[in-house]
C-alpha cells in the first residue's frame, strides 16, 4: 500500500492550479475497475476531486507525456513523478526533449507497484473490484462470495522487487519522505542467470519469448528514451521499417536495435515489460546493456544526473576490446 | 534512374590474369540501372579515360562504374576523367578488383566470380549517388598565433612576412618564452639571447603583427577560415602605449622581495618589473599579489616616478574579440615538478637544481652574472653531477614522471657538461644516463667532443640516492658497464627534468576542439603526413605543444605551420570536402549525441521553427553540420537515434546496398 | 449433441491432427495463452482466450502474396499463396467466432479477397462456450450469447465432460472422425452448463454497456464530440489494440527485396500509427487525435452504416486488458454514449 | 585433413585509411585469402552502423567482420574508440541472444599490416566456417 494517500496529491495539485503556479496537472484517471487507471491532464479542481486517483496500480511512467504535453500549453503542468520517473525526466532533460521550466515536479515517494497480472494468477479473473487496505489488496471477483486478499509482496511488479532506487534524482517539491537508492536489488540477476546458460540455452529462451512479439510497438511507444521525432522502423529509408515481424530475423533485429538505441540512455524504468501484451521479458535486453556498461566501462546510471555524457558517446584509450569481452566475463 | 556505364580493367594481366573480364563485363550489363557495360586493357591510360569520356557523352550516362584497382590508386583520376566529360565526380565508383580480387585470388573462376559481385556492389551503391557539390566559405585573412616563444616567434614572423596579418597572445608580460632563458645553444654554442632577442624586435616592430602580451585566450568560436577568438588583456596597471620601459620604477620599487620567475626564483625582482633587458614589448607590468599599493592603498612610488605617467592602478582586464582565419598554437613546454623525485634531495638542498635553473645559473644575464656559484654558499663547485631522465623514460612509474623520452635532455647536458669544463678545467663533471640519445645533424659529434675534448664523465646508469651531507651531496649511483656502485660527493647535482607540454594547454584544446594525446600533447592530423595540423580543421601546432622538440627542430615545424597557414589564408575561399554529414531536420531530435560524438566540433544546434504534420507550428532544437568543419568520418551517424544524420557519400542506404548485394 | 470425457480430450487432438492441422490456445511459460499448432504434449490452455486473436488464420499478421523474379531486365511473377489444405482452430470463444463475420463482411464482399476466402472455406471453427468469463468481457452488448451456438462446432465443457454440436456440413465430418471417443447424448445435456454460463454473465461488471446509441447514422453526433480530446490525450498510438482486436482488418502492402527476388506481402497495420494510410500528400489524420477517433468510430459507427448495423466490436476485451495506458472502446463508450442519453 | 567445402560468406568493413589500404597492401604483396571475403570500404570504422551487421546476416552472410586504424592512430583521432564501445556491447548481445559470439569480430589493422589482414581473414573464415552456415540470425526470405 502506498504512504502517500490520494488526498496528498489531490490537495497539492489543486492549491497549485488555484496560486496559478500551474496550470495543468499530469495524474491518473479513474478507469471501469480499480486498476485500469489512464494518465490523463487535469485542469480544474473539479475535475481533480471527482477523477483523480492514487493507488497501487500507478504505474505509468509519465516523464514521456511531458516531451509533447508541454509544447501546447501556456504555463507549467504539474507531473507527480515516482522516484523511478524521475531518472527518465532527467534523461529527457539531458536530451533537450523537455523545456525544465516547463513543468513543476512533485517526487512522490513510491512503495512499489502492483501488477495487475500477478494478482490475477493469484484470484483469478473476473475481478470487479479491488481496494487497497492496510493488510493488503482486497480483490473481489464475480466467481467469490467474499474478496480475497493478496498481500503486497505477492501482488509487487517485478520491476519494483528489484527497485533500483527510492530517491528522487529530481524534484522541486517532495510528498512523502524521501528514499534511498537500492544497490543491493539484484537487478541484473536473470540477466546473470541468461549469461551462464550456454548459447543454445539462451537462443532457445529468447527465440522463445521474441517469437511472441506481435510487434504491436507498445514497448517502443512506451519507452521514455524512444522520443525519436521518427523512429527507423517508421522510417521507409531507414532499411529497418516493417510494420509486422514477417520473420524470426526480423523479431531479433527490431528488439536488438531498439535495445541498442536506448542503450547508455536507459534508466531501466521497465515500462517496455509492463506493456508487453505478449509478456516478453524486454527489459532483460536493456539491462544486458546496461550491465555490461557497468562492467566494461564502470558504473553508469541514464538519468541520475542531468547532463551526464552517456557511455556511447564516450571513450577512454584504455577501453577494452570487443574480442575481450568474453574473455574479461572469464565465458 | 541511373544511366550507368561499367568499364572493367585488365590491368594487363594484373587484373585479367585471374580474372575474366569479358565475362564481368558481360555480367554486370544485367544489373540494374546499367546501360553499357566495357572492357579495356588500361582504363587509366589516356586512351582507357577516353573510352569513359566518349561513353558518358554517347550514352548519356549519370554514373560510372569502374572496375579496376583499388579506389586509393585512381579514384581520383577517374573521377577527374568523369568531371572532364561533364559528369559530377562524384558520380563515379570504384571496385576494387585488382588489390582485393585478382591480386589475392589464384583462381580464374573463383575470382570472376568475386569480380562481378564487387562490381554489382558498386552498381548498387551508385544507383543510389547523388552529384555531390563542395561547399565554399569565406577566409578571414588573419592568423592568430597563441604563445610567444620561439615557436609562436617563428610562425608569426613567417606568416606576417608573407603579408598577412598575425596577433600572437602570450600570457606572460614578454615574447620569448623558454628561449630566452637559455644560456647557450647545442650543438653551436651560440648565444641563445643573440638569435632570440633580434627575432623579438623584429615581431615587435612587425607592421603586420601585434603582440597582446600579458593575455589569454578565453572562448574560440567558429571554424576554420572564421574562427571568433575572444582574448582576455590582463590588467598590467601600467598603459602600454605610454610605458618607455625606461627602468625606472622598478630601481624605486620599495618591494624588492618578490621571486623572479624568469630566474626559476634564483634571485628576486620588484613588483612592478620588466622580465628582462629585451623584453618585447618592454613595458613594466605590477604584480598585483606583492605590490604595496595595489594591496594596501598606500605606497605609488613608481606612480610618482614615472615620468610619462604610464602606470594605472584602477587599470581593469580588457576583453577583445576578432575574427581569425588560422590559428597556431605554440603554447610549448615546461619542466616537470621535481616533488615527486624526493630521492634525489631536490626539496633538502639548493644545490640540486634543474637544468633549467642551471642555464640561469651559467647565463650572464642570470642570478650570478653567469659565474657559476653553489646557489646555497655562493661558493665555486668543483664536483659536478648531471642525472639523465629525471620522469623521462618512466615506463614503471607513469604517476611520477613521463612515459615518453623528453628528447633534448640529452643534448644540453651534454652543452652544459661542455661549458662547465670549458670555463672551470678544475671541475669534474659526471652525466649518469640510460642512453645517450643524439640523431640530428652534428649532435653525436657534439656528445663525442663532451667525451673526447673535454672528459665529461659519462657514465652508464641510474642515480639510486642523493643525499646531503655537510656541505657535499653524497651521490650514490650504479654503473651498469663496470657492474659496481659508486659513490660521489659532489658539489652540485643537476637533474634533466623531464618536459611537459604547458599546463594551458588542456583548457586550450578543449576551447579549439583539438584532440590531444594522453599526455596533453596535442595530436597531429597525421604523425607522418600532416605533422603541423591539428585533426581540427584551421588548427596548426607550432613547437613543442605537439611533442618534445629542440630548436632547430621546433622553428623548422613553426615554419612549417607557417607556410599551412599561409596556404589557407592565400585562399579567398576555402572547398570543402563534400562527403559530409548531413542532418535531416524533419527526424532531428535535439538530442546532442552527434555533437558529443564529433571530433571536429563541427555540429551545433538552433532552435528551428518547424510546421508540423498537424499544421500547427513548434520550435525545435535541431543540429546543424558546418560542411567546411566537418571531415566525413560519420561517427554521428551511427550516434543519432533517429537516423537523421546521413553521411552523404556513404549514405546509410548506399552501404545497406553494397551489403545486400554482396550476400546476394 | 454428443459428449466426450474430458480425460479424451489428448485423444481428440490427436485424432484430429492425423488428417489435419489442428490449433488450440496453448499456455507459453509465462501464463499466456496463443494459438499453437497441436502435437503431442501440447496442453489445452485454461485461460479464457489468447493474447493475439484467432483472426490470425485467417487473415495472417504477415502473408506472402506473390513473388518477382528479376533476372536480367525481364520480371517474372510468381504466386507464392498455397492454401488447400483444412485445418480445425479449436477453442474459438463465442466472441472470436462473430469476429470472423465481421471480417467476412469485408473480405469476401466485392472485391472479394482470394486468400482471405480460402483460409475460411479450409478452416473449420470449433467454439468453446466461456465458462469462466471475465471482468473484461461485454460480448452480451453486442448480442453475443457466451454459451450459444457459434462456429461449425460448439462444445460446453463440463467439469468431467465435454458436450459437442455440430453447426455445419464442415462440423459434422469433424464429429465423425472423432466418433470413437465421443457418445450421443440428449440436447439438452449442456443446458446445466449454459445456465451457470448466464448466471455468471449476469454478474459480469459490464453487463449493462449499452451500443444502442451508437450506429450507422450517428456520425453528426459523435464525429466533433469535444471529449475526444480528453479521450486521446494519453493514447500512446503504440497500436497495440489494433494488433489484439480480432475485428481489425487493416492491413499494409509491402514489398521487400531479399537480394534474389522481390516478395510482395501484406501485413496488418494499424490505424493509430503516424504513418498509417500516408500517401504522397501526408496521411489524412494528422493528428493522434483524429487517429484515435477513426478507430472508435469506425467500429461503432462507419462500420454498422456499411453492413446493415452490424458492430465491428465483438467485446473480448483483449484491448482492455492490454492497452498500455487502459483507454478502450468501453470508456470511449461510456464517456461519449452517456451524454446522448442525457 | 579434409578440407571443409561449405563456403561462408563473410563481410569485411574496412575503414578507408588503415584497414582498406592494409587490404591493398596484401594485394600488393599477394598475400591470398579466401574470395568468400567481401570488403565494403567505409570512411571509418565508426561509420558502421550495428544495423548494416544485422542487414548482412540478414542477407546472408555468415560472418561479420570490422576492420578499422589501431585505438590511437584513428584518421578521425577518435572514431575507432566509438567502434571499439558500439561493437563490443552489440558483439555481447548477439552473445547473451545465444548467436556463435565467432560470427563477429573487430580487428585493428594498419595500412601497414598487409600480412595481418590476409591473416586475419584467413583465421576468421576458417572460424566461422566450422561453425556452419548462419541458422540464428538468418532471414528465410532471402535463402534460395
Amino acid at each position: 500500500m502506498q504512504r502517500i494517500t490520494r488526498e496528498m496529491l489531490t490537495s497539492k495539485a489543486i492549491s497549485l492550479l488555484n496560486d496559478g503556479t500551474v496550470s495543468a496537472v499530469l495524474g491518473w484517471r479513474e478507469g471501469e475497475f480499480s486498476y485500469d487507471l489512464t494518465p490523463s491532464l487535469f485542469y480544474t479542481a473539479e475535475d481533480i476531486e471527482q477523477n483523480f486517483v492514487f493507488n497501487d496500480f500507478c504505474g505509468a511512467n509519465f516523464s514521456k507525456y511531458l516531451v509533447t504535453k508541454t509544447l501546447g500549453i501556456e504555463g507549467k503542468i504539474l507531473a507527480f513523478l515516482k522516484p523511478c520517473d524521475t531518472y527518465s525526466f532527467n534523461q529527457l532533460l539531458t536530451e533537450h526533449r523537455i523545456d525544465r521550466s516547463k513543468v513543476y515536479v512533485v517526487g512522490i515517494s513510491c512503495d512499489g507497484m502492483a501488477d495487475i497480472s500477478k494478482i490475477r494468477a493469484i484470484t483469478g479473473d473476473g475481478i470487479s473490484s479491488i481496494s487497497c487496505e492496510p493488510d493488503g489488496l482486497k480483490v473481489q471477483t464475480i466467481y467469490d462470495d467474499e474478496p480475497k486478499t493478496v498481500s503486497y509482496e505477492d501482488a509487487m511488479a517485478e520491476r519494483c522487487i528489484c527497485c533500483k532506487s527510492k530517491k528522487h534524482v529530481c524534484y522541486d517539491e517532495l510528498i512523502g519522505e524521501e528514499g534511498e537508492e537500492n544497490p543491493d536489488c539484484n537487478r541484473f540477476g536473470k540477466v546473470a542467470e541468461l549469461e551462464a546458460m550456454t548459447p543454445d540455452e539462451r537462443f532457445a529462451f529468447w527465440r522463445g519469448e521474441l517469437s511472441r512479439c506481435i510487434r504491436c510497438n507498445a514497448c517502443r511507444d512506451v519507452c521514455p528514451a524512444c522520443t525519436c521525432e521518427k523512429c527507423v522502423f517508421n522510417n521507409p529509408n531507414s532499411g529497418a521499417e516493417n510494420k509486422a515481424p514477417a520473420t524470426s530475423f526480423e523479431e531479433q533485429m527490431f528488439h536488438i536495435i531498439r535495445a541498442f538505441h536506448v542503450a547508455g540512455r536507459c534508466t531501466d524504468c521497465g515500462e517496455c515489460s509492463r506493456v508487453c501484451p505478449q509478456h516478453i521479458p524486454l527489459h532483460l535486453l536493456n539491462r544486458k546493456f546496461i550491465k555490461d556498461i557497468n562492467t566494461f566501462y564502470g558504473e553508469y546510471q541514464a538519468g541520475k544526473e542531468v547532463g551526464s555524457r552517456a557511455p556511447l558517446v564516450d571513450y577512454t584509450t584504455g577501453d577494452l576490446e570487443p574480442g575481450q569481452v568474453f574473455e574479461r566475463e572469464g565465458m | 534512374m541511373q544511366r550507368i556505364g561499367v568499364f572493367v580493367c585488365w590491368c594487363g594481366t594484373n587484373i585479367a590474369g585471374t580474372v575474366d573480364v569479358k565475362r564481368v563485363a558481360e555480367a554486370l550489363k544485367n544489373e540494374p540501372g546499367v546501360v553499357y557495360s566495357d572492357n579495356y586493357q588500361y582504363m587509366c591510360s589516356q586512351a582507357g579515360q577516353d573510352m569513359i569520356k566518349n561513353a558518358i557523352h554517347e550514352y548519356k550516362l549519370t554514373g560510372v562504374v569502374v572496375c579496376s584497382c583499388s579506389p586509393r590508386m585512381h579514384e581520383t583520376t577517374f573521377r577527374k576523367t568523369a568531371a572532364a566529360a561533364g559528369l559530377n565526380p562524384y558520380m563515379v565508383e570504384i571496385a576494387n578488383i585488382r588489390e582485393q580480387c585478382s591480386w589475392v585470388h589464384k583462381d580464374m573462376e573463383a575470382g570472376t566470380e568475386k569480380a562481378i559481385i564487387l562490381g554489382r556492389a558498386a552498381i548498387a551503391k551508385l544507383n543510389l549517388n547523388t552529384p555531390l557539390t563542395a561547399g565554399e566559405t569565406p577566409v578571414t585573412k588573419r592568423a592568430l598565433v597563441i604563445g610567444g616563444g620561439i615557436a609562436g616567434i617563428q610562425t608569426a614572423l613567417d606568416i606576417a612576412d608573407a603579408g598577412f596579418k598575425v596577433d600572437i597572445v602570450e600570457k606572460k608580460p614578454t615574447i620569448g618564452g623558454k628561449m630566452a632563458q637559455l644560456d647557450k645553444t647545442f650543438p653551436t654554442l651560440d648565444c641563445a639571447a643573440c638569435i632570440l632577442t633580434p627575432k623579438m624586435v623584429d615581431v615587435g616592430q612587425h607592421e603586420n603583427i601585434r603582440i597582446f602580451s600579458y593575455s589569454e585566450v578565453t572562448d574560440v568560436k567558429g571554424f576554420v577560415g572564421n574562427f571568433d577568438v575572444t582574448i582576455k588583456r590582463k590588467a598590467r596597471f601600467v598603459k602600454e602605449d605610454v610605458c618607455t620601459g625606461c627602468g625606472l620604477c622598478m630601481e624605486k620599487c620599495p618591494m624588492k622581495k618578490v621571486p623572479n620567475e624568469f630566474n626559476l626564483g634564483l634571485d628576486n625582482r620588484t613588483a612592478i618589473y620588466i622580465p628582462f633587458a629585451q623584453a618585447v614589448p618592454k613595458v613594466a607590468t605590477i604584480d598585483p599579489n606583492y605590490c604595496i599599493m595595489k594591496k594596501t592603498g598606500k605606497c605609488g612610488l613608481c606612480s610618482t616616478v614615472c615620468t610619462v605617467g604610464a602606470i594605472d592602478y584602477n587599470q581593469q582586464d580588457e576583453i577583445i574579440e576578432e575574427k581569425y582565419g588560422a590559428i597556431v598554437v605554440a603554447t610549448g613546454f615546461n619542466p616537470i615538478s621535481m616533488d615527486k623525485f624526493d630521492e634525489y634531495a631536490y626539496s633538502q638542498s639548493k644545490d640540486v637544481v634543474t637544468s633549467l635553473e642551471f642555464e640561469r645559473l651559467m647565463n650572464a644575464a642570470g642570478p650570478t652574472q653567469g659565474t657559476l656559484l653553489r646557489p646555497s654558499d655562493g661558493k665555486h663547485p668543483h664536483t659536478l653531477v648531471f642525472v639523465q631522465c629525471v620522469g623521462s623514460r618512466c615506463e614503471a612509474c607513469a604517476e611520477k614522471g613521463k612515459e615518453y623520452c623528453s628528447k633534448i635532455c640529452c643534448m644540453y647536458t651534454a652543452k652544459h657538461a661542455m661549458l662547465v669544463r670549458d670555463k672551470y678545467p678544475d671541475t669534474e663533471v659526471y652525466v649518469f644516463y640510460i642512453d645517450v640519445r643524439t640523431p640530428g645533424k652534428n649532435f653525436d659529434e657534439f656528445y663525442r667532443r663532451a667525451v673526447e675534448e673535454y672528459g665529461v664523465h659519462y657514465i652508464k646508469g641510474m642515480v639510486g640516492k642523493v643525499a646531503p651531507e655537510g656541505d657535499k651531496l653524497m651521490v650514490q649511483a650504479s654503473d651498469l658497464l663496470d657492474n659496481k656502485q659508486l659513490h660521489i660527493a659532489a658539489d652540485m647535482v643537476i637533474l634533466a627534468a623531464a618536459i611537459e607540454p604547458d599546463e594551458s594547454a588542456r583548457s586550450l584544446a578543449t576551447m579549439l576542439t583539438a584532440s590531444m594525446d594522453t599526455n596533453d600533447f596535442f595530436t597531429e592530423a597525421h604523425p607522418k603526413l600532416r605533422p603541423v595540423e591539428s585533426p581540427t580543421a584551421g588548427i596548426y601546432l607550432s613547437g613543442a605543444c605537439q611533442g618534445p622538440k629542440d630548436i632547430p627542430d621546433t622553428v623548422a615545424q613553426a615554419g612549417a605551420a607557417a607556410s599551412k597557414v599561409i596556404g589557407l589564408l592565400v585562399k579567398d575561399k576555402l572547398t570543402g570536402n563534400p562527403c559530409v554529414a548531413e542532418s535531416n531536420e524533419l527526424m532531428c531530435n535535439g538530442c546532442s549525441a552527434c555533437e558529443k560524438v564529433c571530433p571536429y566540433g563541427a555540429i551545433t544546434y538552433v532552435d528551428k521553427e518547424f510546421r508540423m504534420p498537424d499544421r500547427t507550428t513548434r520550435v525545435r532544437r535541431v543540429a546543424q553540420v558546418n560542411p567546411a568543419v566537418c571531415q566525413g568520418c560519420g561517427a554521428c551517424t551511427v550516434a543519432c537515434p533517429s537516423g537523421a544524420m546521413d553521411l552523404k557519400g556513404f549514405a546509410t542506404s548506399q552501404i545497406m546496398a553494397e551489403v545486400d548485394a554482396i550476400c546476394k | 449433441m454428443r459428449k466426450s470425457l474430458l480425460t479424451s480430450v489428448d485423444s481428440i487432438f490427436s485424432k484430429i491432427s492425423e488428417s489435419m492441422a489442428l490449433f488450440l490456445p496453448v499456455d507459453d511459460p509465462t501464463g499466456r495463452a496463443n494459438y499453437t499448432r497441436w502435437e503431442e504434449g501440447k496442453k489445452w490452455s485454461e485461460a479464457l482466450n489468447t493474447v493475439k486473436s484467432p483472426k490470425d488464420f485467417f487473415f495472417p499478421q504477415v502473408e506472402d502474396l506473390m513473388k518477382f523474379k528479376v533476372s536480367g531486365k525481364n520480371i517474372e511473377l510468381k504466386n507464392t499463396a498455397k492454401i488447400d489444405e483444412d485445418f480445425v482452430v479449436f477453442g474459438v470463444r463465442p466472441c472470436d467466432v462473430r469476429s470472423f463475420d465481421v471480417l467476412d463482411n469485408v473480405f469476401l464482399s466485392e472485391p472479394r479477397d482470394g486468400y482471405y476466402a480460402a483460409r475460411r472455406k479450409h478452416g473449420i471453427i470449433v467454439s468453446v462456450a466461456c465458462s469462466k468469463p471475465s471482468e473484461t468481457c461485454f460480448c452480451h452488448t453486442f448480442g453475443i450469447d457466451p454459451a450459444g451456438e457459434y462456429g461449425d462446432v460448439t462444445v460446453w465443457k463440463g467439469e468431467n465432460e465435454l458436450f459437442w454440436k455440430a453447426n455445419t456440413e464442415k462440423g459434422e465430418k469433424v464429429m465423425e472422425l472423432i466418433s470413437e471417443f465421443t457418445e450421443s447424448c440428449d440436447d439438452n445435456a449442456a443446458d446445466d452448463i449454459k445456465a451457470k454460463i448466464e448466471k455468471i454473465a449476469e454478474k459480469l461488471p459490464l453487463r449493462n454497456l449499452s451500443a444502442e446509441n451508437f450506429g450507422g447514422d450517428k456520425t453528426d453526433e459523435y464525429f466533433d464530440r469535444p471529449e475526444w480530446k480528453s479521450l486521446s490525450e494519453s493514447c500512446l498510438g503504440c497500436g497495440t489494440c489494433t494488433f489484439v482486436c480480432p475485428t481489425c482488418q487493416c492491413y499494409d502492402i509491402k514489398d521487400f527485396n531479399t537480394g534474389k527476388d522481390v516478395i510482395r506481402f501484406r501485413c496488418w497495420d494499424s490505424c493509430m500509427y503516424s504513418e498509417f494510410t500516408q500517401m504522397s500528400a501526408g496521411q489524412p489524420r494528422l493528428t493522434q487525435l483524429e487517429r484515435f477517433r477513426q478507430r472508435f468510430m469506425h467500429k461503432l459507427v462507419y462500420y454498422p452504416a456499411n453492413y446493415d448495423g452490424m458492430f465491428s466490436c465483438v467485446g473480448c476485451g483483449r484491448c482492455l486488458k492490454s492497452c498500455p495506458i487502459h483507454m478502450n472502446i468501453v470508456k470511449v463508450m461510456k464517456t461519449l454514449g452517456g451524454k446522448a442519453d442525457e | 585433413m579434409q578440407v571443409n567445402e561449405y563456403k561462408p560468406l563473410i563481410v569485411a568493413f574496412c575503414c578507408n585509411w588503415c584497414s582498406y589500404a592494409g587490404a591493398d597492401l596484401a594485394g600488393n604483396n599477394r598475400l591470398s585469402y579466401p574470395d568468400n571475403v567481401k570488403i565494403i570500404r567505409v570512411p571509418c570504422s565508426c561509420r558502421v552502423n550495428p544495423m548494416f551487421v544485422l542487414r548482412a546476416f540478414q542477407r546472408g552472410a555468415d560472418g561479420v567482420i570490422l576492420c578499422g586504424c589501431h585505438p590511437g592512430d584513428c584518421h578521425y583521432t577518435s572514431g575507432n574508440y566509438y567502434t571499439r564501445r558500439r561493437m563490443a556491447l552489440l558483439f555481447s548481445m548477439l552473445d547473451y541472444l545465444g548467436i556463435e559470439r565467432e560470427r563477429t569480430r573487430v580487428e585493428w589493422c594498419s595500412a601497414a599490416e598487409g600480412a595481418k589482414f590476409a591473416q586475419t581473414m584467413n583465421e576468421f573464415t576458417e572460424a566461422v566456417a566450422a561453425l556452419g552456415e548462419n541458422k540464428r540470425l538468418e532471414d528465410l526470405r532471402c535463402k534460395e
